[in-house]
């Protein structure tokens, strides 16, 4: 026992200041900062920026249309696009994604179709696109418990012996739960080829990080587990992306899960619906705007040369009509058939739900226009009456 | 009286839970009550309040009255949780009585247990019905049954408050009913109000049980109001009431199915159909006297809820008043529930949710 | 054919649960199983063989045929599982298709639930019946809901085996009977076998589903032994069986209650009253056809089993029974079952337990 | 955020080898192992070795009671002395214990009578005492639960004023739990006078520890929450104690929760009806005989003049009598009422569950010796005759 315990090395350990290739002014970080890391080449820069300022565009037009009422909710990742693309652009096209309802972005870049990612903030069905032909998990709600299901595919894929990695975004509130914890134990016992991304914006909903956690930082949790831990600026998607590709080769060359936290800020409202003018200042959210992703990489690339203004406009204008076919696709009111109900629950027919479908189709045959409102006030005067 | 009209209900595709408690939340009834926190405060008015205002002052003023109370959860501090139901809490008696907790279901409920075996008297919240899931085994091993095993030793007066079912265009795991589990599950008491003077004092009840209770907030009807005294007492909350009288048949109804079987009554009524509509109010334990008189009247019976029908709530009430009542029934009784499937999407809902259409077609199964 | 008598049930104050399994593991049924792990190998014997070892030999046979199935859980690696059900299959199999996870029942159905969707079948157990709890989330927001989720685009074929039930002298905990809480869930099948060949033909069939399967292994009658042909099929695992034909009253079983069910009968025959016995075998789906057909033909009804009777499964059968058959009952359908108290310590189960003398008295309450 | 993050100080991080005052040899130690603890006092260390002895004696003769059929199960702690004697004595009158089923002879060292402690195992009821006399908790059997009231104890004192510290023992396996996670979050966060106590027994059931966690040690789970940790000798009573007594202090100074490892190992089967000669060596088990926690102190106290043969010969008679108290405890057979199972389940009474109590009232009254046992063999005869 006591041998088995001490024969095992340390691994990395979390740096105490974020990993930085990108300063918040756009230079690139030389020293401790980068922690080794090195700074993707110009292209791939570029092509992170191109991601960026889509999933911006995509992002800032779906809250326009939800303000409308055209989404029943939709909960934004604006200033956390170096997070969510960092991230995400280091996975291979056979590895697969485990996202929450935050992460809409990271399917675009991923290349979901809009209409397929909004299917379910507009209420049509549970989820819109198909798992195995992106490789994407649905988008969870329940917090935490897809981080199991990554896993879990994971450790298939290392059974049959296919490279596969899988990498989930985690919330920092969702790191609270004990889902949470059980996927970073499991992984790390069995060495599974997962990579773990908390995105920490400060906020689970109205809760503060410093209500969440008295850690350091959340990739200390790492240590725990005996797997490599990074702390990063989730606002530089160079270091996202640097130190997440770090960690899905090493998964993918056998060397088992990495935690990795990064740092950014949820510009937005949670969602739609709530108000974020109960738990935090203007002054926080206007810090974090200096701190936009976007306008670093910007600054860096048009510094460096790599940006040029016509290279600008272009994806300018590819991100317009990304907003325009996404606001198109909006207009469509999909047909439903609510006799689908029926029809996924089960791989095996039941007689007892063929009568429950039956049911709501006689129901819906026999349809006609909606009969008067019967107000019964009376009725629940009634229920008052019995008020001491 | 006031009574909320079907579009404050939320259309399926309309404002999200959050959403929509924004626009209910700064109700001069929950302002008003938040006011008194003292219940024997001179001229008690009648004011205009909505479920969600009246359990806000029911917490208010458990907090004003008794000091063990306590309140936490996730996002029930400064932001008054995602429907408000805390609001102003927080600031009125700060951190030590009212918090934001950490965001994990099974630490909320653990911690309570604790807490409560230390005197105090915890009010917690699942944000949505499907996420006090997290918390099954606290809830079904321990908070359940902690009483039994110590032999009456440690009372666990903890309150959970969830808010259930569908109708507000909630996206997956947002409206889940999830009744049937808690109410099977010895140890645990399981309320639900209808209105806004029940959930006043259904609430201050159950907070001032020596049972833990599951406290089962409809949240389509939060935003539903009624005028009413603060402090409100109703019937105990063990006990159904009687909404309306009728002769022919018996509704049997809880939380937000209270309405749509007060609406199929009115419907029936043109019919000629003198319906009787029964409130359960409390889940666990069952009423059987109230339920059985009426059943006994009228000889026949349905039961609405929203939760999947099968294994549901209403079989447990069909089963038991068909044992008491079998000889007065003149037809089986009737279960009008969602399909046995998962909760639909936001689109869907209207073709699950039972409405006072679909429990007229049912009474019209039967042969009279 | 050999049957299990009274006492290998375990007295109260007995074995505890694994005492019992080691006893009852080295059956040689199980051996011989083990020996013949392709079904179509030569001169199939009858052997004897318990539950516990038709099941051993059920995943054996389904590991040695289908090499996506994996098998992994707490203890389920070298030791056999606490019960012996995966005696042997470490060492047959190896590492990489039998293994012990850390101890996490939410994190054990969670990885099954990515291996599944990576074409995987997980067979899976959760050592005791209560220490599933700590995984219903997973098991009612996901894996009952991933299918209906995708639109039928994800299948999770992952069977979760439960020993459930008490009749062992289990200390608290290890006893509880939560179908209900399973069955009451949509998208979740959920089955329970009562004897050896059933045991075998319904897990391999649970192992081929597309459809998760919570596969409910009555604990008490683990060691029942029967005398059989592997491999065997048996009926459909959707189908119930009608075990002992009769003319006046139907008892409708599962699992452990069957054989109370059995012994029932034959004490009722001794008293002139002809009983049949229908065991249900599949909880959900519940076979409406199979038990309208012995109820039309009795007019009587009994359910019986070991959980809680307040919103207990036989509710549902109550309900669905009288719904579909309220013009054929002469009596209303009872309901013979634990009582609305946590499961009660080993000392004390025998008060608890429905019994074949409780059985009768019910039918006796019953107007002849 | 940034600054938030950065400003928390690192906790006191584990050390690599376990904490250890006195060596296996029963030679104090000196130097860097220690930690910066010191040995406790001789009138100290005297109490512990008693209380030890005391321990092992009954737990012997509990598993021989129970061998014999007069439990119906019984988790022995025998070789666990040092780290449950350790943990447990560093509490004060009014603190609590949120102990295991592993854990009887902590209830025991805290006053529990036997005949108490054991009503749970003999099967008469879930639990044999009063939680508040003994400020003891039922010992929990799902594992990790008890964690979680700990904290909220401990939490519910702290808003009361009182000095009041937690302590809770968990298994190694028991960490896995999302509760364990859970507790550690919530204490760390509401700097919760609670103390865990870890014991790492190298074993759950049968799944060895290295398939359980793949950290160097479950202390280092103390750094993802901001709390120290320590990685103690569990077998060195005197380093058990010093430690869990400096957290216990630190925890009622307002310094918050602390997470202790203590190294271990379990003697005996998991309960008697486990096999653990299907999942390890008869020679790990003789290794760990060797490092016996109560011969370690034993030769300390002797060669430092503490312990004179009188002394131990008195601590031994007392043994003895423990053991006989306990034998004839179990000799006698309590009167159960079948009918209490019906009277604690709720504090406001039921009609409906009144009306069962009288069914079973009626039941027992008319009971008469047992009717005849009807073998059903027909029947299942007829079961099977579906078989194809
Ligand atoms: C198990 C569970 N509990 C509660 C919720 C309700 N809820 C939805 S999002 C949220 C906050 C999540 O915060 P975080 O993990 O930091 O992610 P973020 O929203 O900031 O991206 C909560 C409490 C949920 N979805 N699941
Ligand atoms: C939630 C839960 N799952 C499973 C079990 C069954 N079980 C009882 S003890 C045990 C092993 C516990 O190991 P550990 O935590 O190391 O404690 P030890 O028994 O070694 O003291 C298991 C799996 C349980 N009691 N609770
Ligand atoms: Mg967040
Ligand atoms: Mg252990």
């Amino acid at each position: 026992m006591n041998d088995v315990v001490a024969a095992r090395a340390e691994p990395v350990r979390p740096t105490l200041k974020p990993i930085r290739l990108i300063d918040e002014k756009g230079a690139p970080v030389k020293g401790a900062e980068r922690a080794g890391f090195t700074l993707p080449s110009p292209e791939v820069l570029l092509g992170l920026y191109r991601r960026m300022v889509m999933a911006r565009r995509f992002d800032v037009q779906v809250t326009a249309l939800t303000r409308q009422g055209r989404l029943a909710t939709y909960p934004s990742a604006l200033g956390q696009e170096g997070c969510e693309i960092g991230a995400v652009s280091s996975l291979g096209e056979n590895d697969w994604l485990f996202p929450t309802y935050r992460d809409s972005v990271a399917l675009l870049t991923r290349g979901v179709p809009p209409v397929q990612i909004l299917s379910s903030f507009r209420g049509e069905w549970h989820m819109g696109f198909d798992p195995y032909e992106h490789r994407i998990s649905p988008q969870a709600t329940p917090l935490a418990t897809q981080a199991l299901h990554a896993v879990g595919l994971a450790t298939g894929a290392k059974l049959k012996g296919d490279e596969v990695v899988a990498l989930t975004l985690l919330g920092d509130g969702a790191t609270s739960e004990g889902d949470a914890h059980e996927a970073f134990n499991f992984a790390s016992v069995w060495q599974a080829p997962v990579v773990f991304v908390v995105q920490n914006n400060g906020y689970a909903i109205s809760v503060p990080f410093s209500k969440q956690s008295h850690a350091r930082t959340l990739a200390d949790h790492a240590i725990g587990y005996g797997m490599p831990g990074y702390f990063v600026d989730g606002n530089d998607v160079a270091a996202m992306y640097a130190v997440t590709s770090a960690a899905v080769q090493n998964a993918r060359a056998g060397g088992g899960p990495t935690l990795i936290e990064g740092l950014t800020y949820r510009i937005e409202s949670h969602t739609n619906s709530d108000d974020p003018t109960r738990y935090r200042s203007p002054h926080e959210v206007a810090q974090w705007r200096q701190r936009d992703p976007i306008a670093r990489l910007e600054t860096y690339l048009r510094a460096s040369g790599a940006l040029s203004d016509a290279l600008f406009d272009e994806i300018a204008a590819a991100a317009e009509q990304l907003a325009a076919a996404t606001r198109d696709a909006m207009n469509t009111e999909p047909v439903l058939d609510p006799l689908e109900l029926f029809d996924h629950v089960y791989a095996t027919e039941r007689p007892a739900l063929r009568e429950q479908r039956e049911y709501l189709a006689r129901e819906l045959a026999a349809a006609e226009p909606a009969p008067a409102d019967v107000s019964s006030t009376e009725s629940i005067s009634t229920a008052s009456g019995s008020i001491a | 009286m006031t009574i909320v009209d079907r579009t404050a209900l939320g259309s399926p595709a309309g404002p999200t839970p959050a959403g929509s408690a924004d626009s209910g939340s700064a109700d001069s009834g929950s302002a008003d009550a938040s006011g008194a926190p003292h219940p024997a405060a001179p001229a008690p008015a009648l004011i205009s309040l909505s479920i969600a205002g009246a359990l806000n002052a029911a917490l208010r003023d458990a907090l004003a009255d008794d000091p063990s109370v306590v309140v936490f959860g996730e996002d029930v501090g400064p932001l008054g949780g995602v429907f408000r139901v805390t609001d102003a809490l927080h600031a009125t008696f700060g951190e030590s009585r009212v918090w934001d907790s950490p965001l994990a279901e099974s630490g909320i409920v653990g911690t309570a247990i604790g807490m409560a075996m230390y005197g105090l008297r915890p009010v917690i919240e699942m944000q949505f019905d499907a996420f006090s899931y997290p918390a099954f085994e606290q809830i079904t091993s321990h908070l359940a049954k902690m009483r039994n095993r110590t032999k009456g030793r440690v009372s666990l007066p903890v309150v959970i408050r969830i808010p259930y079912a569908g109708g507000i265009g909630g996206v997956e795991h947002h409206s889940d009913s999830s009744e049937a589990y808690w109410t099977h599950t010895p140890g645990l008491t399981v309320v639900t109000p209808s209105n806004p003077a029940d959930a006043y004092s259904m609430l201050r009840e159950a907070i001032a049980s020596d049972d833990p209770v599951i406290f089962l907030e409809p949240k389509s009807r939060y935003w539903a109001k009624d005028t009413l005294v603060l402090p409100v007492r109703t019937a105990p909350m063990a006990r159904a009431q009687v909404l309306r009288e009728g002769a022919d048949v018996t509704l049997i109804a809880y939380g937000p199915t209270v309405k749509t079987a007060l609406e199929a009554a009115a419907l029936a009524e043109l019919e000629g159909l003198s319906v009787e509509v029964v409130d359960l109010r409390s889940l666990s334990p069952f009423d059987d006297e109230t339920v059985g008189a009426s059943v006994q009247k009228t000889g026949r019976a349905a039961v609405i809820h929203e939760a999947a029908q099968f294994g549901g709530y209403g079989a447990e009430v069909a089963a038991r008043v068909t044992e008491r009542q079998f000889f007065h029934l003149q037809a089986p009784i009737l279960r009008i529930a969602g399909f046995d499937v998962p909760f639909p999407s936001p689109k869907q809902e209207e073709h699950y949710l039972p409405t006072a259409e679909r429990v007229l077609a049912a009474l019209d199964t039967w042969e009279w």
